[in-house]
């Protein structure tokens, strides 16, 4: 009945039920290590009922030829992660996941093996045995694991080296691929090791790229960019900002939300809106409802439309919290982008705070046109 | 009235065996207040006139497929004849069938474009109130229209207020869900979809109340977003337009009013706002309501005495006789009665006390504070405040004042 | 997937392969998959109230590299099925890993655009723009993922099978997908990235 | 019957579609170069061409990857059947869903 | 009888050495096999047999449709008087939402679904389906999909949104609870049984005919469902987006509903009825297929206009692409849209209409037997020509105006869902049941059945047109007293009227479930052909041997059985009967096939089903539990990819001395 699989087994998922004990009461209740030690205490636990049914029908004769049995990695495998487990505990939890991973990965390999070495005496069969329990789970996670490595070094290469160096190194890895897929074609002669071998040579290439890319970090204007948050600030002045006025949007797709069509045409502001015949200069805006504005810019010069924000509670901001509407220096407003003639952008704005409790009514303007301005009414 | 029910007879089964008497019961029907057969307006009517044939037509092809399921049952029921020959039909009966209903439909096809585009119009428009939805009421504001002495936008809750024959263009939103506004006397419901603007024509042809209901399901208290649309003559429009605008009048000093004014700045203005309404400083008591409510806005409360419902017109501010009392007057007597408002003697002390003691108890709200995790601790509907019965006394006397 | 089986008479009603029919069937499924995605993008794009806007962030000689990577991909797909059909398997397993790799190489320029984006102030909650266009792209990158994977598990199942174009129809029902994959990338190219707000 | 298993009657029934290698390769060249038409788009001004050639240039893409390295020029009309009701379906459907949002229209 | 046989090349390659078999412990190689039972719990488990996976979509439909009813009718109880007090809001709001998606998902799909999967390859002369794995993969979808689905009752609460989950109502703000995070993913997994479904089904139909059967002579019941599998291809896709946008916005963050950030929120209105639409010809054609069957088998006469009858089938699915919008008539679209719209809706009534004047003329010079299934197929025509009636009524844009979200809508579907889908459905049972169990269902109890059904059915329905019309909105947790109205058409009575009859109908269920427990209980065995039924799938035992036909028979005619048995007088044109159906089948069965292989169980659908809701459960709770669910879903499909259609000579025997099988029957 017992025998040194299943004894280990057992004596592992005891001391790790020991483990875990210890852990509830010295470190802390329900955190993640607690619910990992209980998860290695269920895997192990599991594992040595298995071996413990799958023996049941077995007959205490040992396999006769010990040469079937060949060497193994996974003890090792397993003392690895079992490393990587204290390191966990000492160092970062990240650690401590990745050994858990590790040593079920390992363990689970080791079981399946020497279990699969004892089933028969045909080591054929055996191999095959064990191959239809395991290539359904090592297949895709060697290819997942192997692939993601190396698009995630390639990617991390692409970051640190310039924008065009970029896109040059990029056309030629794939031209390199193909080529040298082309060649192979050409002179069916040429060995398929040789096939494996630059495949492996080029995954150790990037994976090496990779972690120089990654030690350079991002290239200087990404780094730069999200530094600054350079598309985060919205100016709204009369000249056009380097960044937030860059390659203005001409286009709307989205055209039926729109609480009025707010239009410059002959230096005049006006507000289309559903169910009023005439233009208006005056709009009423239901109060904390966002509403989203069609700014279209018929003037030859490049225009943007502004929204002020009001001026009510200092502090309180008057947009969404969420960043939607920044206030930029120290105007509570917000706005579109400078648009050339004919374009039409959005603007949602939520106007949170009434009219009355401003001292200057809310307003609509264009800057660099003097004298129009649209009051929107808050009630 | 009797073309009508003769036509809504055949809806069902059990209708399509209704007798003569049934009939005449029937045409009986008074007061049902959401009947989409009673249309009190011409966008009301237009669909009417269009439904009737088109409900006569159903029902008569209703009527004529059961007389031939029902004659071949019984003709063709096994009596031990024969096993018939088999034949696989007839296309040119096929056809015909075919054709005779899709010629039908065209005709109807005609009649129903028509009607889609006059009452998409807008270019014919007299008075436009915005209409914003929210859970779980209706907000009404009154945008500046001078040529309807609208000089300062009024705003409003509860009950719609419009001037009979008068083109009026509801422009809908929402601030939350998607609500939906409909006044069966008056039109067909239009769905107010937050961010977007929805007009709706309403036109009402006497003066009286109309009631309605919001028909997209918008949550907890879908069922209890109720709305009333009051048509008034143009004279006592203006008078009721003239009154919203008027000055705040704050109550007498040392009456029970004066110390339920000081609860309300205490509680109340922080979400609700009343027009006018000043702090003992002087300052104007701006309410905030985005600071404590997901939406963004509570019902303001200006004049409130005007009106005749109160919590997403769930529950009546009058009691049952006044409200009878208004509600079926006569049309030239209307007016006069409902710009009466709610005085002591008529006010619906019973539910506006128990609302203002527990509110979320008497409505279902999202008032629970366990479940505010998402909304930032934002209310979604009133809360309890936990009033004690003597402010409750101090506050209904002084919303009394609010006429 | 399975093996080939020549036992019964009974061939199929259309004289075409069940799993062929399948395939195609699920590809003209995938369009309305996609074109619901392309139209919340189409829907949205314009819709930028926070963060960066497309024509902003947009590299497009580096996304014009991409798609020439992934034209060329279905270059060396359909040069393997070509060769599947000529029951060379040397062929297939060489074309297949060209398509993985180039495959690859697109996938890891996503990854660098989604990155890069991502410095530059767009994430998946910034705006309208943000949630389509990674939903959009993510779900074709998934895609192109997915078909990477098949590639190379065929190019293993393939190695260890003893009967030379055996595969051969597998080959070629993966090389429909990648296909489709590929024009999709065709429309997104075109609908996204070349044609402005 | 063993379903799933009837690749082995099919293949000898169409051992000969599709086309040659070069035929492939002069094929993926087209389309390269049509690509390469279309990035010239960002860095040349088409002015009211731009966005018909465009549209055109990925429809014929489009076309050509189905028609040649799809096979469908080549196989039973009713995989073109199959493919393109869906297709015409999709863009069907949702045009006419976008158009009410006032997509293509201002 | 082999039936499941193993490949009998396999046999001929001496596989093992010789070894001595007491050193080959056989539990080992017990964990690894492949199941090849047929019989047993384990032969449910892993069967790819499409009659069994057909018989459990049944059986899990029966369930959820016990589910939904008692959801009705706790629907029902709450209405029967004015402020209802039997549920409070937010139960009652997860009542109506759960009923929706219960009868639409999770009973009359699937009961189609277990119908289609049944009968389909017995009608077309077929061994089983195309692709057996990926039908059985289908059904532990859709289990586990409405697992998830009705996970959510147990974990804080069900979706509280309607089944149409209008944005941005089903937002995390304003629904807090996991429900809507539930819906969507538990709906997300039984879409794709529904996908794998149709493309399995449409291969099927397509490609595996008997031989003569073309497209014009298949019965019109597998015609319908191609149509209905056709639409499930190009529908699924859409809403799979939609629920992909609705689960990003709750779970990542995502803000495509949010109208702050400038979104639409019609979106998804669009999303969720461009596949609504077409989801509700998913829920009536087949059962317009089943009363098409039955209907000419009781009247003893071939279906009336058998192409009007397939053509108009695949009009109403062309067409019903074309009217989504017809759901949004109050939502705001503009003129146009509606009026386009308006017509196109119009328009889809005349091949519905087509099929009730087919119907009714079948029955037109028949010679008529009213067993059930023919009552409950009559009582189809009937109750959805008054559905469909009422659906014209608000085809009209303006008159649906006034309609939508009212309980006319509510009493209109119900006819066409009840009155159509359930009867049919019903209709079916009664047909089918002797053919599934070799036992006839009891004619008194389902008389019945029948009656109750009807009765309570126009009772709870009918009024429902009076509350409508009288302005009664839909998904009221409570009508009150105030807005009743007076007089005839006061709503409290007709709310009363509707929940008597709610009792009545489920009274009518109830005689259907002792039917069901009677007749298992009974020993009396089904005749052969027990209706003198027309199509193929009566030409073999009842219930079918596993592999349905000993030979599969060449078809000539359309209702080829019934030609079988009867042949035309060329003089008086009457039929005369020149065989029995215990010859036809005695003739089939002498010219056997000698080799009928037929696709092995597998493991792996079943495991790759479980990997799912795990994933589901991930996104809602821990991103961990996910990852472990994609791993089990990326085990199975490799698994799945591995392993051949047919099981290997090892997994039926133990390895022994002389590589030989002991035995190969398994049957």
């Amino acid at each position: 009945m017992f025998k040194t699989g299943s004894k280990l087994f057992l004596g592992l998922s005891g001391f790790a039920a020991f483990n875990l004990v210890a852990y509830v009461i010295f470190v802390e209740r329900l955190a993640i290590g607690g619910v990992a030690l209980s998860l290695v205490f269920a895997a192990l636990t599991g594992l040595a009922a298995i071996v413990l049914l799958i023996n049941e029908g077995d007959n205490e004769r040992q396999p006769r030829d010990a040469a079937l049995i060949g060497a193994s990695l996974w003890p090792l495998t397993t003392v690895v992660g079992i490393v990587l487990l204290i390191l966990g505990l000492i160092v970062a939890q990240i650690y401590f996941i990745l050994g858990i991973v590790v040593v079920l990965a390992a363990l689970a390999e080791w079981l399946v093996q020497a279990w699969s070495e004892s089933a028969s005496d045909d080591p054929a069969h055996n191999e095959s045995a064990r191959q239809r329990l395991l290539h359904p789970i090592e297949f895709p996670v060697i290819a997942t694991l192997g692939l993601g490595v190396v698009i995630f070094s390639f990617s991390r290469i692409m970051l640190a080296i310039s924008k065009s160096a970029g896109a040059v190194s990029f056309i030629v890895a794939a031209s390199l691929v193909l080529l040298i897929g082309a060649l192979f074609a050409l002179r069916p002669a040429l060995k398929p090791a040789l096939v494996s071998g630059i495949c492996v040579i080029g995954a150790v290439g990037i994976v090496a790229g990779g972690i120089a890319g990654a030690g350079i970090g991002l290239r200087s204007d990404l780094a730069e960019a999200a530094e600054e948050g350079h598309y985060l600030h919205r100016e709204c002045g009369v000249e056009k900002s380097k960044y937030f006025d860059k390659k203005a949007m001409k286009n709307l797709s989205l055209r039926s939300n729109a609480a009025a069509i707010v239009e410059l045409r002959d230096g005049k502001l006006s507000a289309i809106m559903v169910g009023f015949n005439t233009p208006q200069q005056l709009i009423t805006a239901s109060r904390a409802n966002p509403v989203t504005f069609i700014f279209r810019n018929f003037d030859p010069t490049e225009r943007r439309l502004v929204a002020s924000l009001g001026n009510a509670m200092a502090g309180a901001p008057a947009a969404e919290s969420d960043g939607e509407e920044a206030d930029h220096a120290g105007k509570n407003e917000t706005c579109t982008q400078l648009i050339p003639k004919g374009a039409e952008q959005a603007l949602t704005i939520k106007y949170n705070k009434p009219t009355i409790a401003q001292t200057e009514p809310f307003t609509l303007t264009v800057p660099g046109v003097a004298g129009q301005s649209i009051e929107v009414l808050v009630p | 009235m009797k073309v009508r029910r003769l036509t809504s007879r055949y809806l069902g089964p059990r209708s399509l065996a209704a007798s003569g008497s049934l009939l005449l019961l029937a045409s009986c029907a008074t007061n049902a207040p959401q009947d989409t057969w009673q249309p009190k307006g011409p966008n009301a009517k237009m669909i009417d006139d269009l439904q009737q044939p088109v409900f006569a037509v159903a029902g008569i092809i209703g009527i004529i497929v059961a007389a031939c399921v029902g004659f071949a049952i019984w003709r063709y029921k096994d009596r031990g004849q024969p096993i018939p020959e088999q034949t696989h039909g007839k296309p040119a009966l096929e056809v015909s069938l075919t054709v005779i209903p899709a010629l039908i439909l065209a005709v109807v096809g005609v009649f129903t474009f028509r009607a889609i585009f006059d009452l998409a119009r807008t270019d014919d428009t007299q008075l436009v109130i915005n209409v914003t939805g929210q859970q779980w009421w209706w907000e009404y504001d009154y945008p500046v229209q001078n040529e309807w002495g609208i000089t300062q936008p009024i705003i409003s809750s509860g009950q719609l207020v419009l001037p009979i024959g008068t083109k009026v263009l509801l422009r809908e939103t929402s601030r939350d869900v998607i609500h939906s506004y409909w006044i069966p006397a008056l039109n067909g419901k239009r769905d107010a979809v937050p961010g977007r603007v929805h007009t709706l024509r309403l036109q009402a042809d006497a003066p009286g109340i109309y009631a309605g209901q919001c028909t997209e399901f918008c949550g907890l208290s879908h069922a209890n977003m109720r709305m009333e649309a009051v048509a008034l003559s143009d004279a006592d429009f203006a008078k009721w337009v003239a009154n919203q605008q008027a000055a705040y009048q704050a109550p007498a000093e040392g009456t029970l009013a004066k110390e339920g004014e000081s609860v309300f700045l205490n509680q109340c203005v922080r979400c609700h706002q009343v027009s006018g309404l000043k702090r003992a400083d002087g300052s104007l008591a701006i309410a905030a309501p985005d600071e404590n409510v997901w939406s963004g806005a509570a019902p303001n409360l200006t004049k409130l005495m005007t009106r005749n419902t109160f919590a997403g017109a769930m529950f009546n501010l009058l009691r049952d006789a006044c409200r009878d009392d208004v509600w079926r007057a006569e049309s030239a007597a209307f007016g006069e009665k409902y710009l009466g408002g709610v005085d002591e003697s008529c006010l619906n002390v019973n539910d506006l006390r128990a609302w203002l003691r527990n509110a979320p108890e008497v409505k279902p709200m999202y008032a629970n504070p366990a479940l505010l995790t998402d909304t930032n601790g934002k209310y979604r509907g009133m809360p309890n405040l936990g009033l004690s019965e003597s402010d409750i006394d101090k506050l209904v006397a002084y919303l009394l004042t609010l006429k | 997937m399975a093996e080939t089986t020549t036992h019964d008479a009974h061939v199929s009603s259309t004289g075409l392969s069940n799993v062929k029919l399948g395939m195609w069937l699920f590809l003209g499924s995938e369009c309305l998959l996609f074109g619901g995605l392309i139209s919340t993008y189409m829907l949205y794009r314009g819709r930028v109230s926070d963060g960066p806007t497309p024509e902003q962030i947009y590299d497009i000689p580096f996304t014009s590299v991409s798609s020439f990577v992934l034209l060329m991909s279905s270059l060396t797909m359909v040069l393997a099925v070509s060769a599947a059909q000529k029951k060379d398997d040397r062929g297939v397993n060489l074309w297949l890993t060209t398509t993985a790799l180039l495959g690859a190489t697109f996938v890891g320029g996503q990854v660098y655009e989604f990155t890069a984006f991502y410095n530059e102030g767009l994430g998946f909650s910034t705006s309208l723009f943000g949630s389509s266009f990674y939903t959009l792209t993510g779900f074709h990158g998934v895609h192109v993922t997915v078909g990477i994977i098949m590639l190379l598990a065929l190019v293993a199942i393939n190695k260890r099978s003893s009967v030379p174009g055996s595969k051969s129809e597998t080959v070629e029902m993966i090389g429909l997908y990648w296909h489709f994959v590929d024009i999709v990338w065709i429309i997104i190219f075109t609908l996204v990235y070349l044609i402005p707000v | 019957m063993t379903t799933e298993t009837i690749e082995g009657t099919h293949l000898e029934t169409e051992q000969e579609h599709g086309m040659s290698t070069r035929g492939y390769i002069v094929v993926a060249l087209i389309l390269a170069a049509i690509t390469a038409l279309e990035v010239s788009t960002y860095y040349v001004d088409f002015g009211p061409l731009f966005l018909p050639s465009l549209i055109v240039m990925m429809v014929v893409k489009f076309v050509m990857v189905v028609s040649f390295f799809m096979h469908l020029r080549f196989d039973n009309k009713i995989f073109s059947w199959l493919f393109y009701s869906g297709l015409l379906l999709a863009v069907g459907v949702y045009v006419a869903a976008l158009s009410t949002f006032h997509f293509f229209l201002r | 009888m082999a039936i499941i046989e193993r490949p009998t090349p396999v046999l001929d390659i001496p596989a093992l050495p010789a070894a001595p078999p007491a050193i080959t412990p056989s539990r080992t190689f017990g964990a690894l096999k492949r199941p090849v039972a047929s019989t047993g719990w384990k032969s449910w488990l892993f069967t790819v047999d499409h009659k069994k996976i057909g018989l459990m979509y049944g059986a899990t439909a029966l369930f959820f449709f016990i589910v939904g009813g008692l959801e009705a009718v706790l629907i029902r109880l709450q209405l029967a008087a004015p402020e209802g007090k039997v549920l409070n809001a937010d139960l009652y709001n997860q009542m109506f939402t759960m009923h929706a998606t219960t009868m639409v998902f999770l009973f009359v799909m699937p009961m189609a679904a277990g119908f289609a999967n049944y009968f389909i390859p017995l009608q077309i002369g077929a061994r089983d389906v195309a692709f057996p794995r990926i039908n059985a993969f289908g059904f532990w979808c859709f289990l586990g999909g409405g697992i998830v689905i009705n996970l959510a009752w147990f974990l804080g609460g069900a979706a509280d949104g309607g089944w149409f989950m209008y944005a941005p109502n089903s937002g995390p703000v304003f629904s807090p609870s996991n429900g809507i995070d539930f819906w969507a993913l538990g709906l997300q997994i039984a879409g794709i049984a529904s996908l794998t479904g149709a493309i399995n089904l449409i291969v099927t139909v397509l490609n595996m005919r008997a031989p003569g059967m073309s497209l014009m002579k298949m019965p019109v019941f597998t015609w319908l469902v191609t149509v209905v599998q056709f639409l499930l291809l190009f529908a699924i896709p859409v809403i799979t987006v939609a629920l992909f946008l609705l689960t990003f916005q709750r779970s990542f963050g995502a803000q495509f509903f949010d109208v702050a950030a400038g979104a639409d929120p019609l979106l998804w209105q669009h999303l969720f009825w461009i596949f609504g639409h077409p989801e509700v010809y998913v829920l009536i054609l087949p059962s317009f297929g089943i009363v098409s069957e039955v209907l000419p088998v009781f009247s003893r006469k071939p279906l009336f206009g058998y192409p009007f009858v397939v053509f108009s089938g695949a009009a109403i699915g062309f067409v019903g692409w074309g009217v989504w919008a017809h759901h949004m008539f109050a939502s705001g679209l503009g003129p146009v849209s509606v009026a386009v719209f308006s017509v196109a809706t119009m328009a889809i009534a005349v091949p519905t209409g087509v099929k009730i004047i087919n119907w009714t003329l079948t029955m037109w010079g028949g010679k008529l037997v009213f067993s059930t299934a023919m009552k409950f197929a009559v009582g189809l025509i009937l109750l959805f020509t008054i559905g469909g009636l009422s659906g014209v009524t608000h085809s009209v844009a303006p008159s649906d105006t006034q309609q939508t979200d009212t309980y006319y809508i509510v009493a209109h579907f119900h006819y066409v869902l009840f009155g159509g889908s359930v009867f049919g459905l019903f209709a079916g049972f009664y047909y089918w049941w002797p053919k599934m169990f070799g036992k006839l269902l009891n004619e008194r109890l389902g008389s019945l059945n029948f009656w109750f059904m009807v009765i309570g059915m126009n009772l709870t329905f009918g009024p429902m047109h009076i509350l409508g019309l009288q302005g009664q909105p839909r998904r009221m947790y409570q009508w009150t007293e105030a807005r009743a109205g007076e007089g005839f058409f006061n709503i409290a009575f007709w709310n009363l009227v509707a929940s008597i009859g709610s009792l009545v109908l489920t009274l009518g269920i109830l005689f259907f479930l002792i039917n069901i427990v009677v007749t298992a209980r009974s020993k009396v065995r089904a005749p052969l052909d027990p209706w003198n039924a027309r199509s193929l799938e009566w030409m073999t035992s009842n219930p079918p041997k596993e592999h349905n036909f000993d030979s599969i028979p060449k078809v000539e005619h359309l209702d080829e059985f019934f030609h079988r048995k009867y042949e035309e007088d060329p003089v008086t044109h009457t039929m005369r009967g020149v065989a029995t159906a215990e010859q036809v089948l005695a003739e089939l069965e002498r010219n056997a096939d000698p080799h009928i292989h037929m696709p092995s169980p597998s493991y792996w659908p079943l495991v790759l089903a479980v990997g799912l809701p795990v994933i589901a459960l991930g996104v809602i709770y821990s991103t961990m539990v996910a990852i472990v669910g994609g791993f089990i879903v990326l085990y199975a499909i490799y698994g799945w990819a591995l392993e051949p259609a047919t099981a290997v000579a090892s997994d039926f025997d133990t390895p022994s001395t002389n590589g030989h099988a002991v035995s190969t029957t398994h049957g």
